[in-house]
This record gives C-alpha cells, structure tokens and sequence, in this order.
C-alpha cells in the first residue's frame, strides 16, 4: 500500500503531515467557533422571546 | 446660523441610544440637555459636532459655525497658558485672545504651563477657547465640571455674552446654570428594541 | 431583485449559506482527499527530484490560495468600502485566518522541501520572501481585526490597511525582485520547471487545487456565519443592557 | 496649518530634547551593533549601509506611536477635527513635524555614524542621499500607521507590526543605493525607485490616513 | 501580588494579542535585517548571533514603555501607590508580567528566527540558553527605566535613551554565549557573567525602581 | 482611626500653598473641603493619603487605612466592571464585590468593558472601587464630577452607610452633598509669602 519514498520519506511524510495538522486544526477550530456562536446566540434569542 | 436636528437617532458601540430627536437652535438662544448618566448626551453632541455620523435624521447647521468642547480640554501641559490660547486662535484664524483671558480671569496664569494648573484652572482654560474659536454654536459637554461657584457664574456670564451677539449654545449638565434657556430632557427619546419578533427574521444591517 | 448583492444582505446571507454549505463541505473534503491520495499514493518519483515531488500537491495549492484569498479579502474591502455591505467585511475578517494557514502551509512546505533540494531550509530567495512579506500582512490585518471593539470601526480600518498592503505588497514584490536578482540559481531552476511537469503529476495537481479552492469556499461560508452570529450576539447583548 | 507645525515642533523640543531623542537612540543602535555582532571593522563595513537604514528606520518607529496618541488623550484631535483644518491637512502636518524632528536631524549625523561602523568613503554621500530621499516616505507611512492605532491602548506594538511590511520597499531600496554607493556601484535605478515611492506616498497615503483617522474620532 | 499579575497580564492579552505583538516585532526584526545587509547566507550567518540578540532587546524595549505609562495615566498608579501592595512588590510583579509576554515568547521563537538568518546549528542551543538567563534581566532593567520616565510624555524615546546603555553589560555577554556557542568554542565564562548580571539585577534593581517611582508620583 | 492633622504646610511644584492647616477627623464624621479653584485642595489630600510629602507639620495616622479617590478613576478600558473591581477587591485584600456592585446601581454593568461606559458611569465604578478596598478612612477628590441627581445622591447614600460603620471620608468638593457634615474652607490657609515686605501683598492663585 505504502509507496516507496525513498531516501526522502522523512521529508515527504513531514510535509504531509505538518500540512494536513494545519488544514485540520483550521477546520476544526472553525467548527467549534460557529457551534460556539449559534449557540450563544440561540441563548441568547431564547432569553429575549421567552 | 440656526442648528436644526431632525428626527436624529445615534447610536454608540453600533447600538442605537437615542431616535427620534427634533430641536432647533436658533442665533440668540441656549438649550440645555438633560438626562440621566449613560442616556446618551455625549454621543448626540458628538454627532451633533459631526464628529460621527448620525444612524438616521439630520443635522441641519453651516459649515464652519460648531465650536466643540468635550469632557476633556485639548490642553498640552507643556504649553504656556497663552501658548495653548494662542495655537487655537490661530487655528481657527481669530486674533487676539485678551477677550478669552478676561472672560475667564485668566490673566494672573498667562505665562503657567498648563500642565501646573489645578482642575478648576485647566477647565477655564479650556473653556476660554471657545472665546478664540470665533464660532457662532457652541456644544458643550459638561463645562462646569471641577469649577467653583464662582467660575460657573464667570461661565455663565460668557455664555450669556455669546447668546447676546447672536450666537447660540448647545450644554450638556447635570447642574443648574442659572442661564434663562430652554431644557431638553433626552431621557424620553431612549431608543427603544426594535420589532419584537424573535429569530433571525428581524435582523437587519444593524445586527439587531 | 435578483441582484447579487442581495445576497450581502445577513438574512439572506445565512438563508442561502445554510444551504449551500453542506454541499460544498461534502465536495471540498471529496476533492481533497481524491487529490491528496491520488497524489501521494498513485503517481511515480520524479527522476531527478525523487520522490520530493509529491510535496508539490500540498505546497503549488497552499501558495495559490495564499495569494488568492488575499485577492479576495481585498475585493470584499473594496465593496465594504464603497457599498457598505456588512456581510462582505465580516467575510474578509473570517477569510484572513484562512489565508494565513495556507501562507504557512506553503511556507512550510516549501522550507521541508528546501531542505533536500537547496540543502538549506530557508533562502532569501524573492519567491519566498515575498510569502514571508505576505504572512507578515496577513498577521498584521488579523491583530488590527482583533484590536477593535467597534465592529464597524474595524471593518473600515482594516479594509482601508488591506487596501493599502495590497500596493505595498506588490512594491514589495518588485523590490524584493531587484534586490536578490539570480541569486539563487537553484531555486529558479526547480521552480521554473512548469512546462515540463507531466500528465501524470498535472492532473492530481489541479485535482489538488480544486480541492483547496473549494475547502476555502466552505469554510469561509462557515466563518462568515459564524461572524455574523457574533455580531447579533454582541448586539443584542447591547441591547439587552440599555434595558 | 503652520500654526499647527509650529505647535509640535515646540511640543518635541519641551519634551526633553525633540531633536536629541531620535538622534540619540540612532546612536545607540550603531553603537550596540558591534557589540552584537563583533568588533571586526571587515565585517562591520560591509553591514554598515543596511544597519544604518534599519536604526534610522527604527528610530523613526519608535517615535511614531507618539505622533497622534498625545493629542487623542488629551482630546485635541476631537478639536483639531472640528477646526476649520481638513483632516488632510493635519495629517500632512503631522508627517512633517515627524520628518523634521526624526528623519531630518538622522540625515545630517548619519555620515557620523558611518564612521563608528567604518563606511567606506565612497558611500557617505549616498547614504546621505539615500535617506534624504527615503526617511520622508518612512514618516508619511508611519503617520498613516499611528493613524490607524490612534486610540489603541498599546498601540505602539501593533502599530510596529502593521509599519513594518510597508517599510520593506523603501527600506530595500534606501540601503540599495547605500550599498551600492560604499561598494561603488551604479546607484541609478535603486534611486530612482526610491524617489518614486517617497513621492507616490506623498502624494497618496495622506488621505488614507485621513480616512483611518475621521473613522477612528467617531 | 497575583492579582497584579493576573491583570497585567490579561490587558497585555486584550490589547490585541498581548504575547504575539512582542514576538511580530522581533520577527519583523529578523526580517528587516537581510533586507538591510543583503540576501548572502554566510555574512548573515556571521552576524546572527548578535542581531537577534538585539532583536530580542529591542522587542523588550519597545514594549516597555507601556509598563507604567497607562497605569500612571489612568490613576491606578497613585491608587496602587495607597494599596497594600509595597512598591517593590508592585515593581517586581510589573517586571515578571513584561517578561513573561516579552522575554519568555522571545526565548522560545528564538530558534525559528535563528533559521532565518541562518544560524549555524550549534548555535541554536547557546542561543536560547543565554536569552533564558538574560532576557529578565532585559525586563528588570527596562522596569527601571520606565519607574524613571513614568509621567513624562513623549518619555518612550528618553526611557530608551536611559535604558540601552544598561542594557550594554546583558547584551555583550548573551551575544558573546550565542557567538561563542555557534562558532563551537567555550561559553563558561560569558554565561557565568550573564548569570551573575541576571542574579544581581533582580537582587536589587527593584528597590531603585520602587524608589524613584514613590518620587515620580510626588 | 482617627485621622489628625497638625500645622500642615503643603506645597505643589515647590511652591507652598497651604499653611497652618489643622484638623481631626473622628471615626463615624464628614469633614468637607471647600475653597475656590486652585487654592490646594487637590494638593491637601494628596499630602493627606501619603502620596507627597508635607513640607512641614503632621499627618497622624494608622498605617493602612486610607483609601483615596482622585480626579481620574484607575478603570482600565479593556476589562469589565466586575474584573475592575475584583481586581481592586484582590489588591486590598477583601471578598466581594456584589456590595460595591449595588451600592452604585452597576449590577447591569457588569460584564460592560469599562472602556464603553458613559462619563458617570466610569465615575460611578471608580466610587464603587472605595466599598471593595474595605478601608475606613475615604479620602475623595470631587467624587460627584460627571454624575447625575440620582447618582449624587446614591453616593451620599454610600457615605453615610460608611460613616455609620465608623468610617470616615474627607471630601473636596464645589456642590453640596446633603451630607450632615462639618465644612472646612481653606481659602484663609492659602500660605502667605514668608517675608511681609510689600510688593507681594497682591498674590493671588499664581502666587506673582
Ligand atoms: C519556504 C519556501 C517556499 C515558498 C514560500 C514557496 C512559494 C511558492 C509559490 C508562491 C509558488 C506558486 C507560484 C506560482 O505558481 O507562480 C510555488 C510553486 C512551486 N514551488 Fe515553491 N516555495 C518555497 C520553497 C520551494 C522549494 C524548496 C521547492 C523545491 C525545490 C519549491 C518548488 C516549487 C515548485 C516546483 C512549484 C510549482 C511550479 C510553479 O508554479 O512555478 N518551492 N512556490
Ligand atoms: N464604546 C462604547 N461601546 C458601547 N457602548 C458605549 C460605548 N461608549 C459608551 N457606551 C454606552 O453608550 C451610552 C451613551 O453614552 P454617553 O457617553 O453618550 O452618555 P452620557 O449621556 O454622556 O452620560 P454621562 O452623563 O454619564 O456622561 C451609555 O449607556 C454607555 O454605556
Ligand atoms: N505641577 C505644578 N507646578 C506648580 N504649581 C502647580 C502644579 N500643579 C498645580 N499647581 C498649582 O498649585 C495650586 C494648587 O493646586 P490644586 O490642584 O491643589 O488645587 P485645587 O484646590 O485642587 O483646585 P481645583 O478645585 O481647581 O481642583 C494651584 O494654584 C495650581 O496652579
Ligand atoms: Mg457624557
Ligand atoms: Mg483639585
């Protein structure tokens, strides 16, 4: 499965994966905040309707 | 000359404070604003002065004519007394500033840095500025604050000077002047919530 | 009606988005995933490179969308500017951290690469300079959003900055051009290998780019929602305090 | 407009020097330089050109954050923007005043301090040249700076961080013509672009300073 | 104490990134260098060392300013000056909040900066041990700067003026542990005498700050 | 707790401006101090709370008592109302601020930066500040500048709480409090020139 990287693995496979970190920790963080915020104002709503 | 408002709302913070005012301020006459602490006196006479846009409604008056003097006094306490007169006169392309020294017994301090004034003293300075502005409307946010009772007659003797050269004043306070003006109480003019239906259906470009 | 910019509108914004948005996620995360394997696992080593080439699937993406997001941030400045729609400031705000990541990842990329090839991490070389001059817009941009209350304020303020860092960046660009000419003789030639790059690598490539492109689209649907419920929180709140 | 200029010059001299503080902390910077980096006079010569722009460039940042935040505090500007003054006006006042109490005074010591680095000789006059071309544009972007931080507590840092990418373009081609000039090289075309930023900011950033500043007052 | 602390801390937070500022600054630093010297890696290799300790230093210094200012500004000075706090203590926990979002972030980005500048790699280590024993002592001493200069406007420029001749001891011998250390020869003795400034300067410079501080708020 | 003072002589900028002044305040009393702009009541009370030294006589008092409030208020702009005061509460030493929080009406305040509070509002915390320092003896500086009727008379309100505890609060000021308070106006204490000869009989505020 795994291709042969050659006397560069170490590189390829860092730059994957300090990439794809990045890229998920972005999109996570992102998916906290909104579920953060709509909540926060769905509080918030909720408060002034009811 | 006539300063005129109408229908104004402002907002502070991007949140509406005051909606729905309408005054005019005719050469001659003075009006007080009254109104509780955070009912938003500042934030009109700021809008007022044009130094933000109003929400909704207009200011109505010449260009040129507002002189402005806020809670604080613009006073570079390395400057001479005379020094921080004379930059503003010329600034605002008056001459002399004699009249602002004697409206505001300021006389005996002409050569004290300001920033060796006690509090009183700093507040007549900044108020005799608006001697040298040469401006017809005066806004004033609180002028009295830190005087003595006989510095606040002194103002408002100045203030009835003004009026009688056809001039006008706009003064926020929480105290009484004495001056023979009309009072405008603010309070009733608190913005109010908007629709009251919930979601997002309400929203606007306001957020609210 | 039918005008776009009823889509800057927040009501319609978030109406439209609710929609849009789990078709894009779905679509991005596809594209990526088929691109980043595909690339990865079914392409071969350059004869020269090794297999070093298959970084380029991280790294020629990153640094389009770095540059590209910047574009954008300064496309919705210019109509917060002129138009006043809320909706195109908050989302240069929420498209800004975006940007930042990709300069990184490019940046990082680049230096792992860098590393085999030039045996240095990081040269002065005008390319890389210039995405370092980049990041260092795009932090300042963000850190002035962060600095302000006012919520319009900041919007002016950084839109007028963005504005202004545009022309600076591309001064810089110039600058940065004539003061390291052919320096770096090694970077140019692995870099200016465009025309020959093959099929075979081309392909995952621009699968590759579409897959960022349409990553970026959804999250900065997902970013501007959430800035948008910010500021109705902040609002109401306000309210809610005046009493 | 010049009542203005003649106010904060005065203001810069009463406070504890005007002149002196730019000029002095310029100074110190060359001055840590070698203690930094070795006394070797070879290798100090030939960083000197670029270090001597970066510590005019730093001395000029450092006094920036000043330029506007005094007379926010005190409540001024409120004023000042009230006045029969337009906005660009000041701002353009306020970018002299900078330049003349920073950037003129550094113009005229730097060939002092290129000795305390061993510049060569070739290079005094385009060092010279250099920085009365390039530290106008260095005051006009760091106006437009403390512009937009004007009212910021702390300020100071973020401004640094937002002034510092728009130095790069001058700052590269000032210590160009600098170097260029020590080595004795051709100085032409990094002159020329140097000229064209100072005055293409010149003629420009103003009135985007004066935009950040009347949306700062509000 | 803690309290102090904690809020020092958090304004340095809420205005607008607290720790970042300090390290953009120090990274902007960094950059600006190759920009003013030239791109060539072996002369900025050689001048590594010494230029990012100045970098360090002059981050710490341009944040300085700030640790009383606002204080005295907005009377809280004068209010702490009533409290049960003791001057020195207030000092101490003024100095210890300036380095931990100055000199602390500095230390641990020091590495990646050295990259920049092509450090070689033993140096790495030597650099960051020296800016660990040196940087408080930055922050001390700039506390006594500022405790100088608190209430003078414009004192940002004059506060550098006092303090970077103090910072020369700190400085020649971090840069001379970094030198020493990326060129591979013995650092014992330099970083014995940073170790020793460090030491003394936490010892008793807070009594001389707290002091002309009770003078400056008279 | 008594707080005594005993032939002070007081000087600003080198200059002295009061003299000979005496005075004892118990626990449980008022003492308000008046006099026109600029005669050294600022000056005074800064002597009193320790932070400038007399230039002669005595300022008698237990160590850690005083809690003094200036013309500016020590708020930070970036925190809210309740970080402001649970920092000071922390400073001093005491638990609690929902007294302080009551006392002036901030309860809807609290998670408001003080930054974005109106003139009174900022006013109305920094007296706040006073409750949470738990110190009897309140030394205060104008304390009523920037605030409306209400808010005057809910810190007058708070005054009496605190003397009725047995505290005590020595007060500058130009309006009157309705507090049932004794009255010390040292405009007879302005310090004389020390020599008699003439020619110095004119002095005024700028002491010329
Ligand atoms: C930190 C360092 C680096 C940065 C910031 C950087 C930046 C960029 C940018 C902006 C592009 C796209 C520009 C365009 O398509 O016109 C690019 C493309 C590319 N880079 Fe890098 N790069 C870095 C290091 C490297 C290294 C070390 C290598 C390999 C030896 C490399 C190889 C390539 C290749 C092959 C392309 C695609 C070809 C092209 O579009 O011209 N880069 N890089
Ligand atoms: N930056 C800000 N952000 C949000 N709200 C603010 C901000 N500044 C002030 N406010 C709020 O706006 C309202 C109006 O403030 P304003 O200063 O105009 O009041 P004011 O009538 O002048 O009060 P005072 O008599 O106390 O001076 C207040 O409730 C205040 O809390
Ligand atoms: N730094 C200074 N140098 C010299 N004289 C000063 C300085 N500061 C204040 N003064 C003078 O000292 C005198 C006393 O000032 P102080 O501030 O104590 O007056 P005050 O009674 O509080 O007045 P106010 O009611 O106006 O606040 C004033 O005449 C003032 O001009
Ligand atoms: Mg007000
Ligand atoms: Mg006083």
């Amino acid at each position: 499965m795994m291709p042969d990287l050659g006397k560069y693995g170490d590189t390829v496979l860092s730059a994957y994966a300090v990439s794809i970190v990045l890229l998920v920790i972005m999109v996570a963080l992102s998916i906290r905040a909104s579920r953060k915020a709509r909540a926060e104002l769905q509080k918030i709503e909720g408060r002034r309707n009811g | 000359m006539t300063l005129t408002v109408k229908n104004l709302t402002i907002s502070r913070g991007g949140i509406p404070v005051l909606e729905g005012l309408n005054f005019t301020l005719a050469p001659g006459k003075a009006l007080i604003l009254r109104g509780p602490n955070g009912v938003g006196k500042t934030t009109l006479l700021r809008t007022v002065a044009g130094l933000q846009p109003p929400v909704e409604g207009d200011v109505i008056c010449g260009p040129e004519t507002i002189a402005y003097a806020a809670h604080s006094d613009g006073l570079k306490g390395t400057l001479s007394v005379s020094e921080n007169l004379h930059f503003w006169a010329d600034i605002f392309g008056t001459k002399g500033i004699q009249n602002a020294l004697d409206g505001f017994d300021l006389n005996s301090l002409v050569d004290r840095p300001a920033g060796a004034l006690s509090a009183g003293q700093k507040r007549r300075l900044g108020l005799a500025r608006l001697l040298v502005t040469g401006r017809p409307v005066w806004i004033l946010d609180e002028p009295t604050v830190s005087l003595d009772v006989a510095s606040v007659a002194m103002f408002a003797d100045a203030v009835r000077a003004h009026l009688s050269e056809g001039g006008s004043a706009l003064i926020a306070t929480h105290i009484d002047l004495g001056l023979d003006a009309e009072v405008l109480d603010v309070g009733p003019f608190r913005a109010k919530p908007r629709s009251g239906t919930g979601g997002f259906d309400g929203l606007d470009e306001s957020f609210l | 009606m039918g005008s776009i910019w009823e889509y800057a509108n927040p009501v319609k914004f978030i109406r439209t988005s609710e929609i849009v948005l789990p078709w894009v996620s779905i679509l991005a995360t596809v594209t990526l995933i088929a691109g980043l394997v595909w690339g990865f696992f079914f392409t071969p080593d350059d004869y020269r490179q090794g297999s070093t080439v298959k970084i380029i699937y991280l790294h020629v993406p990153a640094a389009l969308m770095a540059i590209n997001v910047w574009f954008m941030m300064l496309v919705t400045s210019l109509v917060w500017l002129i138009r006043r729609h809320h909706v195109s400031a908050l989302a240069a705000k929420a498209a800004a951290p975006v940007g930042i990541i990709m300069t990184l990842i490019a940046l990082v990329t680049g230096a792992i690469w860098g590393q085999p090839m030039w045996g240095t991490w990081w040269a002065w070389d005008p390319r890389l300079t210039s995405f370092l001059i980049l990041f260092l817009f795009y932090l300042g941009y963000i850190a002035l959003w962060e600095a302000i209350d006012n919520p319009d304020t900041a919007a002016d303020l950084t839109a007028v900055l963005c504005i202004v860092g545009s022309v600076f960046a591309v001064l810089s660009r110039y600058a940065v051009n004539f003061w390291n000419q052919g320096l770096h003789q090694g970077a140019s030639l692995s870099l200016d290998k465009k025309e020959n790059v093959a099929d075979v690598f081309s392909t995952p490539l621009y699968v590759c780019i579409a897959g960022f492109v349409l990553l970026f689209i959804a999250l900065v649907f997902l970013r501007t929602r959430t800035e948008i419920h910010k500021r109705r929180t902040k609002a109401l709140l306000a309210r809610e305090r005046l009493g | 407009m010049i009542a203005l200029l003649i106010r904060d010059m005065k203001l810069a001299m009463r406070a504890g020097g005007g002149f002196g503080l730019g000029l002095s902390f310029f100074l110190i910077v060359t001055v840590l330089v070698p203690f930094g980096v070795g006394p070797e006079s070879t290798l100090l010569a030939k960083i000197a050109p670029g270090i001597l722009w970066l510590g005019a460039l730093l001395a000029c940042l450092l006094s920036l954050d000043r330029i506007f935040a005094l007379d926010w505090e005190d409540g001024s500007l409120d004023l000042l923007a009230t006045s029969p003054l337009p906005m660009e006006g000041v701002v353009t006042v306020k970018a002299t005043a900078h330049w003349l109490t920073t950037g003129l005074p550094l113009c005229l010591a730097s060939p002092l301090f290129g000795l305390l680095l061993s510049l060569p000789a070739e290079g005094y006059q385009w060092l010279v040249a250099s920085l009365v071309l390039g530290t106008p544009a260095l005051s006009v972007i760091g106006t437009f700076g403390a512009a937009l931080t004007v009212g910021l507590k702390r300020g100071g840092l973020l401004m640094s961080l937002l002034v510092l990418p728009l130095y790069v373009p001058t700052l590269i081609f000032g210590a160009e013509v600098a170097r260029r000039g020590a080595e004795g090289l051709a100085t032409t075309t990094p002159l020329l672009m140097l000229a064209g930023i100072t005055a293409g900011t010149i003629a420009l950033l103003p009135f985007a300073s004066a935009l950040v500043l009347r949306v700062n007052l509000r």
